[in-house]
């Protein structure tokens, strides 16, 4: 349990520093989609299972559809 | 240059912040001090008095009720501030022609 | 012993990573949709923050089932606290995105850098 | 229904209007307009007599579902949140008959719906934020603050309030999100969000994990002290403000930043208590901040063309002598702080929506155009000039009592260097206010022409302007009257 | 968005994914979940209609008036049964002693009222998330 607790954090730390990175704002969004995916997980891991599914709805589902939506109306490449 | 000083700063505040969790006594184990009676309370007492399995609904709901009106109005708030910046006036206007 | 004392705390220095690497991104990215990102990475940072102080090593999550005894729960509160929290996050975020559509609308741009520079030209020529 | 119930009802009030407002949408505007200015006479007649209440019989403490405080949610309305919920709704409420006036300059007919219910939410959230006595129900009213009132900036829809009201936002949201982890920080030593029960634990907390509770309060500082604009961090507030609508700028700088600072009074004095402020030493830094601010934010309002962004930066300064009053850590610190919040939302309110009436006519905002404008619009420049004048610290006006209830306290604590600063602000305040009101009066002939065009004012427009400016002078001259009630909210807050 | 293979899809997967979100709704206070989380469920099929069969379509599933509707009403009714416990028991958001029936634990029939807070809530947040997602697409273009 404490070395997949390691391993997500770490997986959300490099997800954190490559959303930073990334100059495609799509390839930004999917990895904030799964970075937000890896977070559920990460609650489920301490327990917190209603924040997990709350997690899983709201930040993976909504929150990248609308960034996609915003996307599809603005530019996708940053320069 | 500007960027190395602004990295170090952050990186700074990054090890200030780790020095300053690392004086807490933060094993995760009961004896942590925001473990303490009210959380306790709520564990053994929340589900007799709100008659809710879950805890944390039972918080939600019933002891912090007032945190989750609060929650429900800031939904109703981005509601309404996305509308007022984003439904341009013909759009009201097909709204209402269409009624 | 380090080693050992950063295992122990590796949830605090996630969340702290987190917030601090959200923090650059806000600050220092030009990119309106990148900025917005980086208040979403700073919240969920404090959220993880919450929520490691209420974990429990062998801690089962606050359901409770009358016919078992003597159960070890987790702290409840961090969690109904950051139930709100997250909510609220994706309210700003929502907002902020129409407003970066608007801007998109108005100047053909989302970089700060790009929009400071067509803002100061208008003030100029009035 | 006894009195305890008053504070919850004056909240749900608010937030009803806000409710109700969507389903007149077919109905004429009026009877909207008209149940809102009801509302708020009904929340001004009840936040009016729990302060007498609670100054003369009990302070009220009020726990939601029946539970224990340390359990749920408590709100407690004492002098001191008495106090404040009254003066926000007394200027609400002049602003409000101000903006029936069809003068909500720049905002579309169509968005006038949605204008009112963000104001009313505005309303709930800072009744909420003064009355909780809980951090995080403090943060939840917080953000619904934040999202109002950036909302109100890009209500008017041009391009450039997109811009700095999207600055805002960001900058509120680092603001919220650091004081929320100041509160996580707490919640770690301490175990509660109960502000009265961390205070009574934050002592032994402070013994054992001083650096903890350091950077707590370090984050919470940062936090508030970007949403209410103090001096470094002020950089969003002169663009979102000279952006907004005039009576949104009005409500912004006269009332909604004051609010921001009176959750930093709340953190500083009730949570981390005087004897860790003095051992941390947070009096000199506020009081250098406060410093700067007093000066620098008059110097960058001399250099402004706009006058709204003039208003904006002179803010800034203002906010400075709050932050003074504060930062002295002492009675007459505070007395003079909270008298100055008070005149000076009086005096802001005042200044914008006076321009406001002057930009609505005359579709100037440069301050080279007000050339003789005295002649034309005598009331508007009139209340500008007495509201102007109190800014500078004229005797007769409210902002002498407040400069000089400052520099009583500044050498109560035997600051002498402070004294000087209050000065040195002031002079530069009549740098920039005093030309504008002597081209105003003096210089008639270029704008002469203009006189035919003006249209008859509303009276719903006049009136608030004429009543401020009474206000400003009447609080100037008798000053004792609500000098009671400001010094019991500071003795509230200090044991 | 034309394709068949989708649209059928979409069709099976939409009333499961409901019904998972209303389960989670009412399950909340006996299991993990709740009106939020639930909501978010329904929300995300409403939207998942309408990228699939396009705005038209979606506007006639959940309209516009029944949005608005939805969301002042879950406020309303949050705060109705808030004034519930405000009148019968002397404070606001009572929840045993101002009368709404106990039930036994683990039941979903149980809680007093924190079930039916849930699902105000989760009628407002599903409609907060497709109107949300509505007025971003509807805009401009």
């Amino acid at each position: 349990m404490v070395i997949l607790n390691i391993v997500i954090v770490v997986f959300l730390i490099v997800c954190a520093l490559a959303i930073g990175r990334i100059k495609d704002l799509l390839g930004a969004v999917i990895l904030f989609s799964a970075y937000s995916l890896m977070m559920s997980v990460l609650w489920l891991v301490l327990k917190t299972p209603d924040v997990a599914i709350t997690e899983a709805a709201i930040g993976a589902g909504v929150t990248s559809i609308l960034f996609f939506a915003v996307i599809s109306k603005t530019k996708r490449y940053e320069k | 240059m500007r960027k190395i000083l602004s990295n170090t700063l952050f990186i700074v505040l990054f090890v200030v912040l780790v020095y300053a969790v690392f004086q807490m006594p933060t094993g995760a184990n009961i004896n942590a001090p925001a473990y303490n009676d009210i959380a306790r309370h709520y564990l053994e007492n929340g589900a007799s008095e709100t008659n809710a399995a879950n805890i944390i609904a039972a918080i939600l709901a019933d002891y912090r009720g007032f945190d989750t009106l609060g929650e429900t109005i800031v939904l109703f708030t981005s509601v309404v501030a996305v509308g007022s910046v984003l439904r341009s006036t013909k759009h009201d206007k097909e709204v209402r022609d269409h009624e | 012993m380090w080693l050992d004392r950063i295992i122990e705390n590796i949830n605090y220095i996630g969340a702290i990573a987190l917030f601090v690497i959200g923090l650059r991104i806000v600050v220092t990215h030009s990119n309106l949709i990148k900025r917005i990102m980086g208040i979403n990475i700073m919240g969920t940072g404090v959220f993880l923050f919450f929520v490691a102080i209420g974990n429990v090593t062998g801690g089962v999550p606050p359901i409770v089932n009358p016919e078992v005894e003597d159960q070890l729960f987790i702290n409840p509160i961090p969690s109904v606290l950051i139930l709100t929290g997250i909510v609220v996050v994706v309210s700003i975020t929502v907002y902020s995105l129409s407003l970066v559509v608007k801007i998109y609308e108005n100047y053909k741009t989302i970089d700060q850098k790009e929009l400071s520079k067509l803002i100061s030209e208008e003030n100029n020529e009035h | 229904m006894n009195i305890e119930q008053l504070p919850i009802i004056n909240l749900l009030l608010f937030l009803l209007m806000a409710l109700v407002i969507p389903l007149l949408k077919r109905k004429p505007f009026k009877i909207t307009l008209i149940l809102g200015f009801v509302v708020l006479g009904l929340v001004l007649i009840s936040s009016g007599y729990l302060l007498w209440y609670v100054n003369n019989v009990e302070v009220i403490h009020y726990t939601f579902g029946g539970h224990e405080a340390r359990f749920g949610i408590e709100f407690i309305v004492d002098p001191f949140s008495a106090l404040f919920t009254t003066i926000i709704a007394g200027l609400a409420a002049i602003i409000y008959i101000y903006s029936s006036g069809d003068a909500t300059e720049g905002i579309e007919k169509t968005e006038y719906g949605r204008y009112y219910v963000l104001l009313f939410i505005l309303l709930m959230s800072m009744f909420g934020i003064l009355y909780t006595n809980d951090l995080f129900n403090t943060y939840v009213f917080i953000e619904i603050l934040s999202i109002t009132t950036c909302a109100i900036i890009s209500i008017k829809k041009k391009k450039d309030t997109y811009t700095s009201a999207f600055r805002y936002v960001m900058m509120n949201e680092l603001g919220s999100l650091s004081y929320l982890f100041g509160v996580a920080l707490i919640y770690m030593a301490t175990g509660f969000t109960n502000i009265t029960l961390i205070s009574e634990s934050i002592q032994n907390a402070y013994a054992s994990y001083p650096v903890n509770i350091i950077v707590a309060l370090g984050f919470m500082i940062i936090g508030l002290g970007i949403k209410a604009a103090i001096f470094p961090f002020h950089i969003w507030l002169p663009d979102a403000h000279s952006a907004a609508p005039s009576t949104s700028s009005a409500i912004l700088s006269a009332i909604v930043i004051k609010v921001y600072i009176l959750v930093l009074v709340k953190v500083l004095f009730r949570v981390f208590k005087l004897d860790i402020l003095n051992e941390m030493n947070i009096s000199t830094i506020l009081l250098v901040l406060a410093g700067v601010a007093m000066i620098m934010g008059s110097v960058f309002a001399i250099a402004q063309k706009d006058v709204k962004r003039m208003l904006g930066y002179s803010s800034v300064a203002q906010m400075g002598y709050i932050l003074l009053g504060i930062g002295l850590l002492s009675f007459e610190g505070l007395r003079a702080a909270f008298f100055h919040i008070l005149s000076h939302g009086l005096m802001k309110t005042a200044l914008f929506l006076s321009v406001g009436e002057i930009i609505y006519y005359k579709k100037t905002r440069k301050v080279n155009d007000f050339d003789g404008m005295g002649f034309i619009m005598p009331v508007a420049m009139g209340v500008f000039s007495i509201a102007a004048l109190g800014m500078i610290g004229i005797p007769l006006t409210s902002g002498f009592i407040s400069k000089l209830n400052l520099g009583v306290a500044v050498l109560d604590q035997n600051q002498i260097i402070f004294l000087v600063i209050l000065i040195v602000s002031s002079l530069l305040n009549v740098i920039y206010y005093l030309p504008i009101i002597i081209l105003a009066f003096l210089k008639n002939e270029k704008y002469r022409y203009r006189l035919k065009s003006i249209e008859p004012t509303p009276r719903t427009m006049i009136a608030p302007l004429v009543l401020l400016g009474v206000l400003i002078v009447v609080v100037g001259l008798f000053p004792n009257q609500i000098m009671i009630f400001i010094e019991a909210a500071a003795n509230s807050l200090l044991p | 968005m034309n394709d068949i293979i989708v649209k059928n899809i979409t069709r099976i997967i939409i009333p499961f994914a409901q019904v998972y979100g209303i389960f989670i709704i009412l399950n909340g206070h006996v299991s993990p979940g709740g009106g939020f989380a639930g909501g978010a469920i329904i929300g995300t099929t409403l939207i998942l209609y309408t990228l699939v069969f396009g705005r038209e379509k979606g506007k006639k599933k959940f309209s516009h008036k029944a949005s608005e509707i939805a969301e002042s009403g879950g406020i309303i009714w949050f705060v109705t049964i808030g004034l519930v416990g405000l009148v019968v028991a002397d404070r606001f958001l009572t929840n045993i002693n101002a009368g709404f029936p106990e039930g036994i634990i683990g039941e979903i029939l149980s809680g007093g009222m924190i079930p039916l807070l849930m699902i105000g809530i989760g009628v407002k947040v599903a409609s907060t998330m497709i109107s949300l997602f509505n007025l971003l697409i509807d805009e401009g273009v």
